[in-house]
């Protein structure tokens, strides 16, 4: 055990830390803030595609795919330097770290050249079609069908939760295209241009604002789709959906770790100095806090170990629940400690950060909000629990 | 103790369901988020109904009920997520002229009130509020935080002190001219008033000091009282988010049941209900020490502040997550319901602040509680 | 709505409150304690006989069976005045408050006059026998068989956790007499002494001692009961099971009303003085104990109110919950506020209360170890809040 | 960070699990608790696998292994609730000897540790025990609460003031007669000896006051390792906790299913496996900054504390819930490690206390952690 890095991976962490000195947009450069996570502004694109050029992109891939074949511990601690910096590498995150992976691992080469690429460049943005009203995390259970039709696919049906959807150039979508045999099995991945003709995306305010357009409902009206724009094999949708994230699945932790770091920055700046400092109700729930978070750190370290090291990380589940109940409970808290403080609900109401996403430099009530997001979103905390229970401690069914 | 309503109070809340459920709709109260619709209207309708007038005394024109009807009323209004004047005229403006007051002001204003010609926010500006007699009037020059209404009241009744003590003085929000600012905060609730006030040389006549003996008593009380209300608020904004919820999980179906029959989604409505139970509890004995002027009032206000405090954190948190995804749309009216009951952790204290009240009672009080 | 008792329930109190100052076993008196709930100290079986004679033990009972006919809110300030005075009618509370009206209700007059009313005037003590190994919460599911044989019927078969059974004189036992109709329908209730010949009473340590004996494995081989000992009619036992408790069970959340208040009692007369008492963080639970305590007395008055004039109180599971979690949370939170002043474990360790039972006045360790207890017998928690939603909030089963 | 066992560690691991399963099984451990069966042979065991050297300095007769090596042991012993006197002479008096103590003086005591000579206790009298020079030695008097191992340790470390500030003075038990009066306190886990000390006129001769430099910070160190002992010891006893309980969970069945099907138990079940989690990983990290000298140590020991502190709460809550009546006997083991995982909040400052001085270090210091 050691509390330091391998020397390999520290002397990846300095290059890039030099790089990103050198590149990381300035203050004035980034003040164009995006609209939705498929809409990058110019400064944002253009520092994507000099991360592709310099292969800190997607460091696990190779060159000609914005990487440069890094293991998986230099990635983490690549990942790591941004995630400490507030640097994004994209502005349209799912396209940058599941679409185009998804298609760099299924796709055929063109569909890497067409497709991959020009997202990881910044030059396209992508929205990824998995929900459907009804189904919610039972992806099984989705019922947009893509009928064979000559040289393609007529598409009906509907999406939701599509985030992006209205500012993206296309969408990964899972369709069914095989209605007789069970479940999960008659699923395919197919990229949808969002200009094809029968394509509507109606994109919808959230709980923390109606202007907040993220989220769409994207509707398939005989929206016609070329056969070359199926991904990966015919009904092997679900292999697409499962298998893209790979061993990059031990990092996401990070962004819950983000969020418990941004309330102890900007909590902590808040208040130091002032006499909720010293007040022994703060200190209690802000050393919990304190203590949740290095704990986030180490089981995500501890994570990451493992997956390097060949070993399956059963984890991930235990490291969602925890880092999301961990950052709601402290987003709560934080509110109700500043009490009046925190009612004004202007944007820049909490302290700005060079290029933080808003969800990150929100007003207090909206990250409280934004962190229910984060106990529901990609399995809900009770999935979660269901999941270890069952997987880990070897609970029935 | 008898602690059911009667029949006349259900008959009460009853009619007062039955008129929200058709003037101050959902889709209403939307509008005026969403459109800045005016709701003056809705509150033409609650004065013809003689609402603001509810808890006025019957001889300066009110209609002489409690602060146990007045708490059914709030209910149901933080039920509506109410966007009118009501909350400060009545448990702000009203409670501190009836407090305050001599006959003669209790006469113009609470009269005014209940006639439905006013409306009135509070203003505690004790600290950060001085006034100076000015030509048999009085001169104020001060600034007060987070005051509720003061950007719409036509009544602003300032706290400040003077060379004599606190003193309460009327201030006429339409005639105090550009020696008043105010501006308005843009809170999340977007239902609710709150503006930040200053004052600089604002002045009001002898006759808008109010003139009741034991102020410094009367202004805490008043401050009970507000403080009361909006904990009845969130007690009713609660009970709404309860009911659309356990709505949406006996209609939403996953691996083919409805969610509400998951042990995970039941626990977790049962503790908000519980919740709810025990803040409702509490609030209602807290309205009747009000209305039995019990010694135990002050401590069962802040017992009622704690227990909306705990009851809109497990309410929020349990509510939002058994709602998933669709909680977490601006179209679904669960977020309304939650801003206004997020509302009351900011206003009037801390749910902190007054549990330790109460345990310092306890623990290094006389122990009146 | 009022914050006063009505005049004649006050008029009540106040005579009962004068009869207890003159009858209640004085200090001196009173210092044998009982090592089971079935092991009535004579001192106590001489004051519970007073309080038959008086017309106070089961003052909803006629004069002959120890009451006067009393309404249940005067059965409620008569209940509430021994709780405030921590003066407990019978060291054998199930024998009175279970068993005794069990058999006033159902059984025979000889039954009356053999058993309960001897159980009543401190005579007997008497032990519920309805827990099966196995059967757990699950009532229905008990197996220990009663054969008609001849002029009575003959048991074989164990329950467990009967409280006080080797101390008491007879068990009032739910039998299997049908194996061949479904669950509940095929049960009776026996009269069984722990004296017939085939009864075994063995009793066992709790979570608390070694010594603590008051739970009891009890084991009927061939035990012969005479027919005359039937509570009921034949295959009826589950009427008697849960017919018992009428509206007295709108009375049950007095017990963790009492848990609370000894808590607020004893932990406040502890730090009072002591800078504990000016610890924010000792305020804070403290302050939340007191809210718990405030709105469980107001939800039970409201809960006795509404059964008094006539609604079916379906809100006994509400109150379970609520003041059980809140009486285990309140000594989990003492413990811990105390710290090394929690550690000594001697009996004494808390302040003694006149004629207290051993888990009020028990050490701090004790209590928090009994307050589990409150969370799990009668039903636990989370059958309570499956009660709660099924029934108040109609959520589908 | 690297922050996983290597392969020597998981054997250490390996073997220890091995060796306390046969030698300080649950049926040992309850004979010692129910008919006073006394542990020394278990003890001699340890001594004989060298396990109390195992983090003493090899130049003194140890193994010279890291913390991680002795948490590695403690959690082990934690969960078999063991009862030798092998936390206290570790995690307190070896310490304390080893960060005050001069080369002798290590030579004598931390070698008497590793020979098997001595168990040993540390006794904190900084404000309660007065230290006089005394004829070339020196006399103590007065008095410490809670010392663990006090009634049984051969060798006491007693921390007291004398004229020039605060020292260390071994004391040892058997010479010290009447002058030192030793008052067991019957605690609540019957596994752990603690006991308050008399001291009246105590003599201990001059190389029985440790001589080390900065003793200021010796001690403050050897409490640090003490507070993450008991840290240890409390994952241990919880990580037992679980066990058990899925094991229950798993076998018993109630409306024809196991219990451990339904969704509330499986809930319950995670929470008490994510704080174990936690805390274990806070643990590890804690025993590393001290074999890496980090100057995150301190903070990083009071987290580790807290995160004890918040585990044994989930764990004992939930796991006797989860247990049901089951769990509420003496026969089951389950209060056994109950009682041990209670202990930790008694010893070496509160979760509350540790959770703030965390948050202060933040908010008021320098902002080291």
């Amino acid at each position: 055990m050691k509390l330091q890095f391998p020397a390999e991976a520290e002397a990846v962490r300095a290059e890039f830390s030099a790089w990103l000195d050198a590149n990381t947009p300035s203050v004035a450069e980034a003040t164009v803030r995006p609209r939705s996570t498929a809409d990058s502004p110019p400064w944002a694109r253009r520092f994507q595609c000099a991360m592709f050029d310099a292969g800190w992109l997607l460091p696990g891939q190779p060159p000609e795919f914005g990487g440069r074949n890094a293991s998986l511990l230099e990635q983490f601690v690549i990942e790591e330097e941004l995630m400490r910096r507030r640097v994004y590498h994209s502005f349209n995150p799912q396209g940058l770290s599941i679409i185009a992976p998804s298609i760099l691992m299924f796709g055929t080469p063109q569909q890497k050249a067409t497709w991959a690429v020009p997202v990881l460049r910044g030059e396209k943005t992508a929205a990824l079609g998995m929900s459907e009203p009804g189904a919610g995390s039972d992806l099984a259970g989705l019922r947009t069908r893509a009928v064979a039709d000559g040289e393609g696919y007529v598409v009906n049906g509907q999406k939701v939760w599509t985030s992006g959807a209205h500012d993206s150039d296309f969408i990964l979508a899972f369709v069914r295209t095989d209605p007789d045999v069970p479940k999960h099995k008659g699923i395919s991945a197919l990229i949808i241009p969002t200009a094809t003709p029968g394509v509507t995306c109606r994109p919808f305010g959230s709980i923390c604002s109606k202007d907040d357009h993220d989220f769409n409902e994207v509707f398939f009206d005989d929206a016609f789709v070329p056969a070359e724009n199926l991904v990966g094999n015919l009904n092997n949708g679900w292999h697409v959906a499962t298998g893209t994230l790979g061993e990059e699945r031990a990092m996401l932790w990070l962004s819950n770790y983000e969020r418990l770091d941004d309330v102890i920055n900007n909590f902590g700046a808040r208040v130091r100095g002032t006499e909720l400092a010293d007040d022994p109700l703060t200190q209690d729930w802000y050393g919990r806090l304190l203590v949740d978070a290095m704990a986030l750190r180490l089981l995500g370290y501890q994570s990451v170990a493992k997956t390097a090291s060949g070993h399956d990380p059963a984890e991930q589940s235990i490291l969602k629940l925890f880092g999301s109940e961990a950052a709601h409970e402290a987003t709560n808290r934080a509110l109700e400690t500043l009490g009046p403080l925190a009612l004004d609900h202007t944007i820049d109401s909490a302290p700005y950060n060079h290029m933080n996403l808003d969800q990150f430099s929100a007003s207090w009530f909206d990250r409280y909000c934004r962190s229910f997001a984060v106990t529901i979103a990609g399995g809900t905390s009770e999935i979660q629990r269901n999941i270890i229970a069952e997987r880990i401690l070897g609970l029935p069914r | 103790m008898e602690l059911e309503l009667d029949d006349d109070q259900r008959t009460l809340q009853e009619t007062v369901r039955g008129i929200i459920a058709k003037e101050c709709t959902p889709a209403f109260v939307r509008a005026v988020i969403e459109d800045g619709l005016d709701p003056s209207p809705w509150w033409d309708t609650m004065v013809g109904l003689y609402w603001p007038a509810l808890a006025i005394a019957e001889d300066v024109g009110g209609l002489g009920m409690t602060w146990i009807e007045l708490a059914i009323l709030l209910e149901e209004l933080g039920h509506a997520v109410d966007p009118s004047p009501y909350l400060a005229t009545t448990t702000q403006f009203v409670p501190i002229v009836r407090r305050c007051g001599d006959a003669a002001q209790a006469a113009r204003w609470l009269g005014g009130v209940a006639a439905g010609g006013i409306t009135g926010a509070l203003a505690l500006g004790e600290h950060t509020v001085r006034a100076t007699a000015d030509d048999g009037g009085w001169r104020l020059d001060g600034s007060v935080a987070y005051v509720v209404d003061a950007d719409r009241a036509d009544e602003i009744a300032v706290v400040a002190t003077a060379h004599d003590g606190v003193g309460v003085y009327v201030v006429e929000r339409a005639s105090a001219g550009a020696a008043l600012t105010i501006d308005p905060i843009p809170v999340f609730d977007h239902t609710t008033h709150i503006a930040g006030l200053s004052l600089e040389g604002v002045v009001v006549s002898g006759d808008r000091r109010l003139g009741g003996s034991d102020l410094a008593e009367g202004i805490a009380v008043a401050v009970e009282e507000a403080t009361l209300g909006w904990s009845v608020v969130t007690v009713g904004a609660c009970q709404r988010i309860l009911e659309l919820v356990v709505d949406h999980v006996k209609q939403r179906h996953q691996f083919g049941v409805p969610i509400g029959s998951f042990q995970a989604v039941k626990h977790k409505a049962v503790d908000m209900y519980v919740a709810i139970q025990r803040a409702r509890a509490i609030a209602q004995y807290a309205a009747l020490t009000f209305v039995e002027d019990d010694p135990r009032r002050s401590i069962a206000v802040s017992m009622a502040k704690v227990a909306a405090g705990d009851c809109q954190e497990v309410v929020l948190r349990n509510g939002v997550q058994l709602f998933g995804g669709m909680g977490f749309t601006w179209e679904n009216d669960l977020h309304i319901a939650l801003r206004r009951a997020k509302l009351c952790v900011t206003m009037f204290g801390s749910t902190i602040e007054h549990r330790r009240r109460v345990a310092r009672d306890a623990l290094l009080g006389e122990g009146a509680a």
